[in-house]
């Protein structure tokens, strides 16, 4: 029988790589795709959930998620254009204008 | 059945958590997505195990489809392969840490946290019945009408603030 | 009847806003003086009709208020006059001295840049010294004490290009802000005792009335009326304050003369003489007033030995002379002071229009002949009596009158001043001898003086000598007015034994007698020793003149021989003591330092030391922090997993 | 009209901050005569009050309006709560009395951004005038803060060269000391509630009647006085005020020095003694003290400055410690003699700062050594520049004498004897520095060429002097219209910081009567 926690499990491992990915990584746009990678293992949790508790509420904010991510990945990349634009790179460590 | 079930999402696990490895691991960009596009489609498979096939087929059209094709697109511009001289990563061990203990935490909670939350009536024989896009339908235009139409601002945002930030000059 | 008191200031007050408001305009020197003449001549009038009117009143104290000045619970302040006798002769001579100054002006302040200047600030200080003695309480009073200060300060800063002008004017103002420091105090402290007494009042009628509500001898009386006569000492230029009156003749000399000398300086021993009651309540007071007269008198007599300055002499003189009076108020001979007064102000103002008159004439002959010699110097002058015959002759009379020569006002006033500190319960005979010391030494310097400027050989620069004339009508008539009051004006006051009946003595009883007879003051003496006392002085002022003589006329090498035997001790007198010089390491520079240190050490080192200091803790700690904010993004996100991750194991641990 | 005539003046200057910025920009002489005319306005409309004789007689608050205002329930309720006595009578109108002369400084001072400058003056007016005639403690606070933001950007924006720090340095000097009043005030409020005392609102006049325990009292009266002390300045705290003046434009000296600084003294008159009398009494020797230290180290400091206008600075300095010296004799010649002293600096340094303003217009320049000689070229300017120092100097006939020795002879009437003894030093100090440096900048020769050719004071520069000439030698010489008016709630006052220690004395020996009793 497969439970609502074998799939949250899978979720959790997904999610500490893509943390791992986040801390890790460089390149920005592997970053990115990182985050789309935590942002997924959540949507999982919340299908899994959401057929588990018998609600529809999970899957539509799964919708929306969706959603966000899409804009998130319009205007993200769109800012690693003009980025790289200007730096010739898109190496996070290059992005250090703040630094004092 | 059910046990062949249960080998079958055993399957499909891994390969989905040794795609998530390569995606953190891989040093072109361009692996790293095709990775995580194998990985979209085993959370596509997964959507389907739970009987939500609406989910299942816009996480391909969407993921998988758009936002993939996006990411690629932006790598192939931009011409970033591999750089085998940089360090294409920095502090694996903290990150390493953060990540064992993320998964310790998620890991607890899963384990020992008990699941709380309304009881809702959608069943599997509902969902069979009246249909998965339907219910999203409905959910969709009468509880959370609001956030829906909300959304479509937010996109509309996004579109011009990604026009604005992606022209040549400012 | 007294109810017009208010017109006698008024005149001046109007003439100084005239002419200091118009006068630019009008330009015409005749008219600019001849409104300031008027205005104070008017005053002098309106005087003499009350001083007149009093004389034959019985009833001898007057007071007329206007309106009242301030209001404030216990304390009323109105603007009042109060003439009694002894107001009355102030005012007389203030009025009288000035308009005779002031006609004296218009000669001698001719073609002078600022004319109207000069009278609007004349006009000035007549109304204030008129306010001064007029006020019936002390606050008005001291409207006039610092106004005459105010004017002193204008008119010593009158030549405002010169630095020594500025300096002397501001040395006088701050020398007198430290007597006036004593007299607020003196004020403040006689207020609150007898206001704890449950009398509140600052008028002098009624402070005279209530002083025996304080202990008399006492400690509270002593005090109040030593900051008094700080302020007196301030004023009237009495150690240790005397220091600016030399510096002082930096002004115009009609200036000097007026204010230097008749008037302003006299204000302190006006004061006294007001405050009587009090000063007689404390013998100690009295003493140290006694003591500090006598030692100015005999230590300005020492400086004016050796000074080559005109004025200069003459300014030491006045702080002698001023001293005798000081020495009369000490042992209780409070009317043989304000006789003194009175006399001192007719030969001083003479003696320094003379020399304002020899200096009009020297200045004449050094602009005919383009020099910039210097015209107050009496070493350049000599002989000048043929050139100058008025001037020398009431010159002549003046110092007779001021040696104390017989027959001469002088010698009547001083003489009494003589006899009380001999005789006075009060005196002692050490103070007389200073006293008399002082009076031969006075003898001498006056005739040093007189025998240098008018005698033996005209040492002026040949080119200028012929060009010397006699001065104007202006300036010669005042001369001659005073010359004669030099001469006749001790006869008020001529005492018992010389056959007199000494009148200025009863006339002033209802002011002193009461406080005299309250105290038991009085001086005791047998005739014989009075003649024998008398005798000396004269004996030593003649001594004084026959060496002035012998030493300036009969053999002029004399002085520099003299002067070549003892070159320190010249020295030492010829600056001053250096008294200025010790003043300036005592006082002036540390306070300077003080300044320095408080403002350079204190304030920008310790206190803004302080407050930027905690502004730069402040910067401190956010640059610490601010290493935190690496500017790194995967720092920031790092920094992200951990917060979540010590959030979620909080509620995990928990 | 006349039941809002307090709120008419008050916010007459907001009305006027409007219109000011609807106007074009670039319009100088417009913008600065439509500032003149609202302040003149302001004027006319205030003389009413100086004019009215029931101060004469009445302590009461009179031209009272209430409105209530902000209704939080129990938890918080404030009030639109204005009056005015004797004793902020003058203050009002020393404030519409200087607004007018302070904008007319401006005509050739400022010449950037006029529009901003004249929006903040008038902006400034209103939190003056509503700090003043506030009986609402919270309102009172509004308005206290609002006065610091247009003096911060007047100073920031058109400052001398250091002026950045000058109007930080202020600002947080201030700041910091409100809040501790904050504090206090809404302790107070929560103290009053929570003794189920019958409020209304921040009133002042209902926290006036409350009786508080000494230890409360304490530290209610310490933020209080850091707050005022602060913005007096008094002694350890002065060091903003230097900086302050000396990077101020003129109209912002002038402001600052005629009428705000008066805050800190008022403060103290009306909230600090009344509220706290105990406390009052427990820290009178030392803020005595701190006053007489602040009138000798003023001066002493004001001796060795270099420049004009930081000489004034401490000259203030001196000046608020005789004010304080004043407030704190608690008798009815101190307090008269402070309040006069208010005015009277407000008159006479408001004045030598636009003067200090008039040769810093004509030579750019306010080191004392590059002048020397100008009373011959400047003839007239030197004579008022002469008039009013003697008035800072406190000569008998001028404004100044009146104040100091009212407040000298409070202070030597009451406990302060000695510090009154001290403090008359300062009569020496003032002319020693006041003159020192008038005959550096006036007298001597014309040394520098620069100076040879100065043009005398114009006639609108006459037009700024003149009223404040007036009141020089109007104080000097007739007091008494100013006096007359203050004294009643100067005597209202000092009962209340008195009987209310009876009370509690009273309070302190019942029981043990009772005990004898028994």
């Amino acid at each position: 029988m497969i439970t609502v926690y074998h799939y949250m499990a899978v979720s959790a491992i997904l999610f500490s790589l893509g943390t791992f990915g986040v801390l890790t990584r460089k390149n920005a746009i592997v970053i990115f795709m990182c985050i789309e990678l935590m942002l997924n293992s959540v949507n999982l949790t919340f299908i899994a959930l959401s057929r588990h508790l018998g609600s529809m509420d999970g899957q539509v904010f799964v919708f929306f998620i969706m959603t966000v991510a899409a804009a998130e990945a319009a205007v993200g990349l769109a800012l690693m254009i003009s980025f790289y634009r200007n730096r010739e790179s898109i190496d996070v460590d290059d992005i250090n204008l703040l630094k004092w | 059945m059910e046990l062949l079930e249960l080998l079958f999402f055993y399957l499909v696990a891994f390969v989905a958590v040794l795609s998530g490895v390569l995606v953190v691991s891989c040093k072109s960009p361009v692996h790293s997505a095709l990775a995580l596009v194998n990985t979209f489609f085993c959370l596509a498979v997964f959507y389907v195990m739970l009987s939500a096939p609406f989910m299942a087929a816009i996480q391909v059209m969407v993921y998988a489809g758009a936002i993939m094709v996006l990411i690629l697109f932006v790598i192939m511009l931009l011409n970033l392969g591999a750089d085998a001289h940089r360090k294409y990563t920095h502090g694996v061990v903290w990150g390493a840490i953060c990540g064992i203990l993320t998964l310790l935490v998620t890991g607890f909670f899963v384990k020992r946290g008990s699941i709380t939350g309304m009881q809702g009536d959608v069943t599997t024989e509902l969902i069979q019945g009246f249909g998965h896009t339907e219910l999203i339908g409905k959910a969709l235009f009468t509880d959370f009408l609001l956030p829906f139409e909300i959304t479509s601002i937010l996109l509309l945002v996004a579109i011009v603030g990604a026009v604005i930030l992606a022209k040549k000059e400012v | 009847m007294y109810d017009k008191l208010w017109l006698i200031p008024f005149f001046p007050l109007v003439g100084s806003i005239i002419n200091g408001l118009l006068g630019k305009k009008i330009k015409n020197e005749k008219v600019i003086g001849g409104i300031s003449t008027v205005a104070i001549a008017l005053s002098f009038v309106v005087s003499c009709k009350y001083f007149f009117q009093l004389l034959g009143d019985t009833d001898k104290t007057h007071e007329s208020i206007v309106a009242s000045w301030m209001s404030v619970g216990s304390l009323q302040v109105d603007w009042g006059f109060l003439l009694d006798p002894l107001s009355a002769l102030m005012i007389m001579v203030v009025t009288g001295v000035g308009s005779l100054i002031h006609l004296y002006s218009i000669g001698y302040m001719h073609g002078e840049e600022g004319f109207y200047r000069f009278f609007s600030y004349l006009n000035l200080f007549c109304f204030s010294m008129l306010m001064l003695v007029l006020g019936n309480n002390a606050l008005v009073m001291f409207v006039g004490w610092e106004g005459v200060g105010l004017c002193s300060y204008l008119l010593i800063g009158y030549y405002f290009e010169k630095k020594s002008a500025g300096d002397a004017a501001k040395k006088a103002f701050v020398v007198n802000r430290i007597g006036d420091f004593g007299f607020l105090l003196g004020l403040f402290l006689l207020f609150w005792t007898l206001g704890s007494k449950g009398v509140w009042t600052i008028q002098f009628t009624e402070i005279a009335a209530n002083a025996h509500l304080l202990e008399s001898g006492g400690v509270i009386v002593t005090i109040i009326t030593l900051c008094f006569f700080l302020g007196a000492c301030g004023k009237s230029a009495q150690i240790p304050l005397f220091t600016w009156l030399p510096d002082a003749m930096e002004g115009p000399t009609p200036v000097s003369a007026l204010i230097h000398a008749a008037t302003m300086v006299t204000a302190g021993v006006y004061m006294i003489g007001r405050m009587c009651g009090l000063f007689a309540m404390a013998p100690t007071t009295m003493m140290v007033v006694a003591t500090v007269g006598a030692a100015t008198a005999l230590f300005a007599a020492t400086i004016g030995l050796a000074q080559n300055d005109i004025k200069r002499v003459l300014a030491y003189s006045t702080v002698s002379q001023l001293g005798y009076m000081f020495l009369a108020m000490g042992v209780g001979a409070f009317s043989a002071g304000i006789f003194h007064l009175m006399t001192h102000a007719f030969f001083k103002a003479c003696l320094f229009l003379g020399s304002g008159s020899v200096i009009h004439g020297m200045h004449h002959g050094y602009h005919h002949a383009h020099l910039h010699d210097d015209p107050q110097d009496m070493r350049n002058m000599g002989g000048l009596r043929k050139k100058m015959p008025i001037t020398f002759i009431t010159f002549l009379v003046s110092t007779i009158a001021i040696s104390g020569i017989p027959l001469f006002s002088g010698f009547f006033s001083k003489d009494e001043i003589l006899w009380w500190s001999f005789g006075s319960n009060r005196g002692h005979w050490s103070l007389w001898l200073l006293g008399a010391i002082a009076a031969g030494m006075t003898a001498f310097y006056m005739f040093r003086l007189v025998f240098m400027t008018f005698y033996g050989e005209q040492r002026t620069d040949a080119r200028a000598k012929d060009h010397i004339p006699e001065s104007p009508l202006t300036i010669t008539i005042p001369l001659m007015v005073l010359g004669v009051l030099a001469v006749i004006g001790g006869y008020v006051g001529v005492p018992a034994i010389l056959g007199g009946a000494n009148h200025i003595h009863h006339y002033f009883e209802p002011v002193f007698g009461e406080a005299i007879k309250l105290n038991n003051i009085s001086a005791h003496g047998s005739h014989a020793t009075e003649y024998a006392l008398m005798a000396i002085s004269v004996g030593i002022a003649v001594f004084g003149i026959f060496l002035a003589w012998t030493m300036y006329v009969k053999n002029p090498a004399l002085p520099g021989q003299f002067v070549a035997k003892f070159t320190g001790l010249h020295r030492v007198i010829f600056n001053k003591w250096y008294v200025d010089e010790i003043y300036d390491a005592l006082f002036v520079n540390p306070t300077k330092r003080l300044g320095t240190f408080l403002w350079r050490g204190i304030d920008v080192r310790v206190v803004d030391g302080i407050v930027n200091g905690v502004g730069k803790l402040v910067n401190v700690g956010s640059m610490l922090l601010r290493y935190t904010q690496t500017g790194y993004v995967h720092n920031y996100a790092f920094m992200m997993v951990v917060g979540m991750l010590f959030i979620v194991g909080f509620y995990i641990l928990r | 009209m006349t039941e809002h005539l307090l709120s008419l003046l008050t916010f007459l200057p907001l009305v006027g901050m409007i219109v000011v910025l609807f106007l074009p920009r670039d319009n100088g002489p417009l913008l600065k005569g439509c500032t003149l005319v609202v302040t003149l306005i302001v004027f006319l409309a205030s003389l009413p009050l100086a004019f009215n004789d029931v101060f004469k007689t009445s302590a009461e608050m009179q031209y009272v309006e209430f409105v209530k205002w902000i209704n939080i329930g129990d938890y918080f309720q404030m009030n639109y709560f204005v009056g005015i006595d004797g004793i902020s009578l003058w203050l009002v109108m020393l404030t519409t009395f200087i607004m007018p002369i302070a904008v007319l400084s401006t005509w050739n001072a400022v010449d950037k951004n006029i529009k901003g400058f004249m929006a903040l003056s008038l902006m400034l007016e209103t939190a003056m005038l509503g700090a003043f005639i506030s009986l609402d403690l919270f309102l009172f606070y509004i308005f206290w803060e609002l006065m610091l933001i247009p003096m911060y950007f007047m100073i920031g924006i058109w400052g001398g060269k250091n002026r950045i720090y000058a109007a930080v340095k202020f600002f947080i000097y201030t700041a910091v000391g409100s809040l501790l009043m904050l504090v206090a005030i809404i302790y107070i409020y929560y103290h009053a509630v929570q003794s189920g005392i019958n409020i209304d609102g921040f009133s002042i006049l209902d926290f006036y009647n409350m009786s508080m325990e000494p230890e409360l009292q304490t530290l209610l009266f310490l933020a209080f006085a850091l707050s005022f002390a602060i913005k007096v300045p008094m002694f350890p705290v002065h060091t903003w005020l230097a900086d302050a003046h000396t990077e101020a434009p003129t109209a912002g000296s002038v402001i600052l020095a005629a009428i705000l600084l008066k805050m800190g003294t008022y403060g103290y008159v009306r909230f600090a003694i009344p509220l706290f009398p105990e406390a009052t009494q427990q820290f009178l020797p030392y803020l005595a003290l701190l006053a007489v230290i602040g009138i000798i180290y003023g001066a002493l400091v004001a001796m060795m400055q270099e420049d004009v206008k930081k000489l004034v600075a401490y000259s203030s300095v001196s000046h608020l410690g005789f004010v304080m010296l004043g407030i704190f004799a608690l008798n009815i010649q101190g307090l008269a003699g402070g309040m006069l002293q208010m005015i009277n600096h407000g008159i006479s340094t408001g004045a030598l700062f636009l003067i200090v303003g008039f040769i810093y217009e004509r030579r750019h320049t306010r080191a004392i050594a590059d002048f020397g000689g100008l009373a011959k070229v400047m003839p007239v300017f030197a004579t008022v520049f002469m008039i009013i120092t003697f008035s800072s100097i406190g000569l008998p006939g001028t404004n100044g004498f009146v104040g100091e020795f009212l407040i000298l002879m409070g202070a030597f009437a009451s406990e302060l004897r000695w510090f009154a003894v001290f403090a008359t030093t300062g009569v020496i100090f003032a002319a020693v520095y006041m003159l020192w440096m008038f005959q550096r900048v006036m007298f001597g020769k014309v040394t520098n060429p620069a100076n040879e050719k100065l043009d005398d004071l114009s006639m609108r520069e006459m037009a700024l002097m003149l009223p404040l000439l007036l009141f020089v030698f109007w104080i000097g010489i007739y007091p008494n219209v100013f006096l007359e008016k203050m004294n009643p709630s100067l005597e209202n006052l000092i009962k209340q910081s008195t009987s209310k220690q009876h009370v509690a004395v009273v309070e302190v020996e019942q029981p043990s009567l009772l005990t004898l009793n028994k």
